[in-house]
C-alpha cells in the first residue's frame, strides 16, 4: 500500500525525524489558513500516488496565503497520470544547501533490508542508478543486529563532510530503519535528505510503501489507505478477497491461483485476444467469491466473454461449479462465458453445470481459444 | 529416489486441528505419507482422528515422536513463529503453506533458520510431493504418478497443470517442489536444481517460474555451468503490467526488471528449453530425453 | 539501582503487563483516599530496598480506607533491615486462585538474559532454587532475536495447563523481555505472576533493579533514585564520583583501583585489624577526588586511623600526594593517616608529602600493618 | 614468544584524540609498540603528533594501513559502538580500555565478535603488555620486565601491585592481561590460561581474581585438566559484604556465591598455589619453579 507523501512525512516525524512544519489541506480555504500559519513562502505539492507530478505542474511556490489558495485551487483540480488530486500538502519553502538520497527497500537476493544512500539527491534515483551506479552507495543490513551507528556515519561520511552533518544523517538513516519495521515498510525513501543553510539536516519529502500483509496487524497503518485513489472494482476486490487487476483487454479471466491466472491472461495472448484482467479467486471454493468475482468482470463495459479456468486441488471444481449457477442466477450474463474445470470432482462439477445449461471443458488451450473466439463474436 | 521427502520422512504438521490443518493432514495420511505428530497449543495429549498424538509445542512433539520434517498450515501472523519453533526443536526440514507472511518476518526467520541448518521450503507454497513415497504440503496426489521428472516452481495451481499434462503424457515425477510466491523464500531454484542434479532418480528437470525478481536469471546461470541434466522452463507473466503485484508478493515487475522477456532470453540463453505455454511442456521435454 | 515496587510495576504498566490499580502515599491521609477511591479492602505494603518486609509487618491489609490509614501511620513510621520508611503503596487486595514466579537476569556464564520461571511463586524464589531447583525453568535468550513467542510459549506453559492463562503469561514475558532492556535492567522480577479466581493473569508484585552504567543515558530512570535510602556517606560519594561503601572497622581506607581497595581491606584483615571501608578514587589524579575522600573517611566517627594505599600508573603519585596536602589543609585531621606509594614520579610524591610534614612508605605490607597498629592506638 | 601482543602487532587506536586516549597513545609509541593508525570522526586526514594518520572510520584506517589489533578509549555510551566497528572492520583483536559500559550492550556485542571471529579483551580492563615488544593499553611499561612468567588478572592497580613484586624479585613477564572487571568480558581466564599453557616462553601463570561470578572455579577446574604449567592465584576481597558491587561492575557476591572463600577452595582442590596476600606471590612462585 502507498501511503501520501503527507502521511510518510508524519511517520518520520514520530520516530524523531527533522521533517519541516506543514499541514494537509483538502479545499483552497484550509491551504491559505496553513500558509497564514506558517508566514513565509509556501510550497503547494499535490498528495499523489505517482511520480513526476512536478514536471505535471502539482508543486507549486506561493509567496503569499491567497496565492497559495489559488495554487491550491489549481491543483485539487487536476489529474496526474490519470489520478485524481484530492488533497495537498502546504509547507515552508525550505532554502536548500544541498540534497541526498536516503532510501530502504528489503532486497530479494540479499535477503535483507538495503540501506540506499547518494550525494545525487532530489532527482529520480532509478535513473541516478541506471546512469552512474558508482554514485549510490548500498548496505545490506543484518537484522538481527539492526542498523550499527558506525554502519550508518560510515555511509554518512559519503555524503557529508562535515561530521555534525554526517552525525545529524546517521541517526536520521537509523530512525529510518526503526520506522521501517515498526510500520512494516516494503520501501522507505527520503529524497531529498536536505542541508539549510544554516547546516540542519532534515527529510524533505518522504515517500513509504506498506507490505499488504503487514495491515492485518497494524490497523493504524490500513486506516490511512485512501479508497478514492483506487480503481472502484480494485476497492471491490480487495473487500471481497480477491486478488484483481484491470487491463485493457477484452476477455475477462476467472482464475484460481496467481500462476496459473497468469498463464491464462498469457495464453489467451497466445491465442490472439487481449486479457480484461487478472483475477485470483484464490484456494477457497466460497461460492460468494465466484459471485464476487463475476460480478466485478461484468462491471467491464469492455469484457467481450468471460473465461474461467479452474484447477482443482484444495479448490473442489463442484464448488465453483455450484457457485457459477448460483452468480449467474444472480446475475443474468450479457456476454459469453466458457468454462474450463478439471481435477478434484470434475465430473460432479461437469454433471451441475450440464444441468444448469453450460458446457464445460477440461483443456486449457481449447477453452482460452474458443473465449478469444467469443470475444470477436464468433459462435463456439 | 527423489529429493527432500520420500518413504522415511516422519512428518509434523503445525496447527494440525485447524481448517486448513486438518483436511491436509487428512490428505496427506490418505497418500501413504508417514504422518507420525501434530501440534496445535492447549491440545497436547488429543489424538488427531483417533491416531495422529497431538502436543502443545514442537519441542514436545520431537521429543516423543521424532519427526523429520514440518508442516506449517497456522494463521499468517502466526506463521513465521511457528518456522522459528520448528528450526529451535531441531527440524531439518520445514515446509511453511501460509500464504500472506509478512516480508520483514521473512528478514528474521532466515537467519534464524540458518543457524539451525535448517532448509525451509515456502512460505506461500503448495509444499512437495515425492509420488507414491510422500506428500508434504497440498499438491493433489491424484495428479501426479511416479517417474524421472523433477518439477520446481514458483507457483500452485499452474504448477498442478504442468505436472497434469506430464502424467497424462506418462511422464511421471521424481519429486515436485513448490518454492513459493514471496520475494523472501527459504529455497531457491538453484538449491532445487541442484538438488536434482544429484539424484540418479531424476533424468530432467521442469522449472516454472513467473515475472519478478532474478532467481530464474540465476538459476539460468546456475543451470548452465552446474547441470547436465536437460531443464525445460515455463514463465508465467508475460502479459503482466509493470508495478502491479500479480497476486503472489513476489510477482512484480519492477521497471524493467524482472519481466517474463528478460526471464525467457535468460533461459534461451543457458539452454533451457523455453515453453510458451503449459501444453508445450510434454513436446519439449521428449524432444531433450 | 534498586526501584521501588511502586515503580517497578509502573514500569511494567507502561509496558502493557497487567499490574493492580494502586498508588504510592507518604502520609496516612494519602493512603486514605486511595483506598477511598480503589473501593473494598486494601492492601499497605512499605515501599523498601529490603525483603522479607511481610514478616517485618510492612504489609497490611485494610478492610476500610480508616484501616487503611491506620495502616499507613503504622508502616511509615517503621525501620525494616535498617531502612526507614518513607512510602507505602495502597492496593487492592486481590483474590489469587495461584502464585508462579517470572524474572529475568543477565547470566554471566551465557552471557545472556536469562529467564527463570516457577510454579512456586510469592515465595522467595532463593529457597526455591537453593532446596528444589528442578522447580525453576530456565531459558537463555539470544539477544539477537529477543524472547521468541514460541519460548515465551513453552515456559509459560510449565506454569499453566490452561492454553488460555499459558498465552496471557507468554505475552506478560516478552513484555518484560523488552521492559528489561528498555529500562537497562539487570535484574526484573514478578512474584507473585498471580491468577485471580476469575482466571486473568497479573503481576502482584515486581522488583527492578538498573544497571547503574545505564543511568547516564536514561535520564527518566536515574530520576526514580530516592537519595534517603541511602547512607548521606554513600551519596556524597556518588556524587564525587567515588566508589565507596560504608563497613564496621576502624581503618579507613582510600585506594586507586577496586581491586588493589578489595586487596588492601583483606591485608588490613589480615594484620589484625578491620576496615571501615571500600574506597576506590579511580584512575584520576585529581585533587578534588581526594579531598572528597577524606572528607566522608573522616566523617565516620568509628576511624581510627586513615590508610592511603596508591600505585601510581595513569594516576600519578605526586598530584595524589598534593590531593592530600591540599585536604589536609581544608580539614584538619583527628587520627594518624598513613601513606603508601609507589610507581609513576614516586620520588616527587615523596618530596611533597615530606615538605608538608608527612612520611611516605613504598611497601604495601608495611603500610598495612602500621595503619592497623596506629588504630589501636600504638604510636608508629 | 608471548599471547596476543608480540612485536608484531599493528596498533590502531579508537579514540585518539581524546583526552585518554592521546595520553595512552603517546605512552604506547614511546614504548616502542607499533602503532600504525588513529581514529576519530571528523579529524580524518589530520596526524596525531605528526606521526600517526587519524581516520575518520575503522574501515578507512583497515583499508590504509593494515592494523592487526585495536584498542579503544571512548566514553562508555559509545563504547560498544566502537567494538561492533572494529570487528566489523576486521579486525582480530580488540582491546577495550573503557570502564562503565551497559551490561545489556556488552550481550549484544559478545554474539557480534563471535560471528566476525574477533576476540576482545575487556571491557573496564587495563589491557595487556608482552614485556620490550608491545603494550597494548594503560598497564605501566617501567613496572614490567621481559621473562618467563604470564599474568592474568580481573583488575587494574592490583595487577600493576604483583607485577611489580614479580619485577622487583626478578621474575620477568612473558605477557600481562587483564581481562577486565565486568560481568561479561570477551576473554575470559580460561583461555589466557589456555594461551599461557600453549606458549613455549611461559614457565607459569599468576591468575588475579576477585570475588562475584564463578569465572575463577571455572579457570581452576580448567587448570587441573587442561595445565602442566604451575599457576599461582590470588582472590581480592575476602573481606567483602555480601549484595554490595566493590567497585567493579562484576565484583559483587550474590547470595553465598562468588565469595572469596569459594574460589579460593576451587583453587586449593585444583592445585593452585592460593596467595593470602600481594606479597606471597614471590615465595609461592619460587616453590613451584
Amino acid at each position: 500500500m502507498n501511503l501520501y507523501e503527507y502521511q510518510a512525512r508524519e511517520i518520520l516525524r514520530r520516530h524523531g525525524i527533522p521533517v519541516p512544519d506543514g499541514d494537509v489541506a483538502t479545499t483552497p480555504d484550509e491551504a491559505r489558513a496553513i500558509a497564514q500559519r506558517l508566514g513565509g513562502r509556501v510550497v503547494v505539492k499535490a498528495q499523489v500516488h505517482a511520480g513526476g507530478r512536478g514536471k505535471a505542474g502539482g508543486v507549486k511556490l506561493a509567496t503569499n496565503p491567497t496565492e497559495a489558495a489559488a495554487h491550491a485551487r489549481q491543483i485539487l483540480g487536476m489529474t496526474i497520470k490519470g489520478l485524481p488530486v484530492h488533497k495537498v500538502l502546504v509547507a515552508p519553502a525550505a532554502d536548500i544547501a544541498s540534497e541526498s538520497y536516503v532510501g530502504m527497500i528489503v532486497d530479494r537476493g540479499a535477503q535483507r533490508p538495503v540501506l540506499m544512500v547518494s550525494a545525487a539527491g532530489g532527482v529520480d534515483i532509478e535513473a541516478v542508478a541506471a546512469h552512474t551506479p558508482t554514485q549510490i552507495h548500498r548496505l545490506a543490513v543484518d537484522p538481527r543486529y539492526g542498523l550499527l551507528s558506525h554502519q550508518a556515519l560510515g555511509l554518512a561520511l559519503t555524503l557529508y563532510r562535515d561530521v555534525a552533518q554526517a552525525r545529524a544523517a546517521a541517526d536520521i538513516m537509523q530512525r529510518l530503519y526503526t520506522a521501517f519495521y515498526a510500520v512494516g515498510a516494503s520501501l522507505a525513501e527520503i529524497n531529498p535528505l536536505a542541508t539549510t543553510p544554516d547546516g540542519k539536516v532534515m527529510a524533505l519529502d518522504a515517500k513509504i510503501v506498506v507490505d499488504d500483509n503487514e495491515l492485518e496487524r497494524r490497523p493504524e497503518i490500513a486506516a490511512l489507505r485512501d479508497p478514492e485513489a483506487e480503481a472502484a472494482s480494485e476497492v471491490a476486490a480487495r473487500e471481497a478477497g480477491l486478488s484483481f487487476i484491470k487491463l485493457d483487454g477484452t476477455v475477462g479471466c476467472c482464475v484460481n491461483g496467481a500462476g496459473l491466472a497468469m498463464a491464462t491472461m498469457d495464453l489467451v495472448k497466445y491465442y490472439g485476444g487481449e486479457p480484461a484482467n487478472f483475477l485470483d479467486i484464490g484456494g477457497s471454493s466460497n461460492p460468494q467469491k465466484v459471485v464476487a468475482a463475476l460480478r466485478i468482470i461484468t462491471a467491464d463495459p469492455s469484457v467481450r466473454a468471460i473465461l474461467f479456468n479452474i484447477f482443482g486441488g484444495i479448490t473442489r471444481c463442484d464448488d465453483v461449479a455450484n457457485g457459477i449457477v448460483q452468480a449467474t442466477q444472480q446475475l443474468p450474463l450479457k456476454v459469453p462465458m466458457v468454462i474450463r474445470l478439471t481435477g478434484t470432482n470434475e465430473q460432479e462439477a461437469v454433471a451441475i453445470l450440464t444441468r444448469a445449461g453450460y458446457t464445460a471443458l477440461t483443456d486449457m488451450d481449447d477453452a482460452v481459444k474458443q473465449a478469444v473466439a467469443r470475444a470477436r463474436g464468433k459462435a463456439a | 529416489m527423489s529429493i527432500f521427502v520420500d518413504q522415511e520422512t516422519r512428518l509434523l504438521v503445525q496447527g494440525i486441528t485447524g481448517r486448513d490443518g486438518s483436511f491436509h493432514t487428512r490428505q496427506m495420511i490418505s497418500y501413504g505419507t508417514k504422518l507420525v505428530a501434530g501440534v496445535t497449543p492447549g491440545k497436547g495429549g488429543q489424538l488427531f482422528d483417533g491416531v495422529v498424538p497431538v502436543f502443545d509445542t514442537v519441542a514436545d512433539a520431537v521429543r516423543e515422536t521424532k519427526p523429520t520434517c514440518s508442516v506449517i498450515y497456522v494463521p499468517a501472523a502466526v506463521a513465521a513463529s511457528a518456522i522459528l519453533e520448528a528450526a529451535d526443536a531441531g527440524l531439518p526440514l520445514v515446509v511453511c503453506i501460509t500464504e500472506g507472511i509478512p516480508v520483514l518476518d521473512m528478514t528474521r526467520a532466515l537467519p534464524f533458520l540458518h543457524e539451525h541448518g535448517a532448509r525451509l521450503i515456502g512460505p506461500n507454497c503448495p509444499g512437495l510431493i515425492s509420488p507414491t513415497k510422500g506428500k508434504v504440503g497440498i499438491i493433489p496426489g491424484n495428479i501426479c504418478k511416479p517417474g524421472r521428472i523433477g518439477v520446481v516452481s514458483r507457483s500452485g495451481t499452474l504448477t498442478y497443470e504442468i505436472i497434469h499434462q506430464l502424467t497424462r503424457a506418462g511422464h511421471g515425477q521424481s519429486t515436485c517442489v513448490g518454492i513459493g510466491g514471496d520475494p523472501l523464500i527459504g529455497t531457491n531454484f538453484i538449491e532445487c536444481l541442484s538438488a536434482f542434479e544429484a539424484d540418479p532418480d531424476t533424468d530432467a528437470v521442469v522449472l516454472i517460474g513467473e515475472i519478478g525478481g532474478t532467481d530464474e536469471q540465476q538459476a539460468a546461470e546456475f543451470a548452465q555451468r552446474g547441470m547436465t541434466k536437460p531443464v525445460i522452463g515455463f514463465i508465467a507473466g508475460q502479459t503482466a503490467p509493470p508495478g502491479r503485484r500479480m497476486g503472489h508478493a513476489g510477482a512484480i515487475i519492477s521497471g524493467s526488471s524482472g519481466t517474463a522477456a528478460e526471464k525467457m532470453a535468460a533461459f534461451e540463453r543457458a539452454g533451457i528449453s523455453v515453453m510458451k505455454r503449459p501444453a508445450d511442456v510434454v513436446p519439449l521435454l521428449e524432444e531433450r530425453l
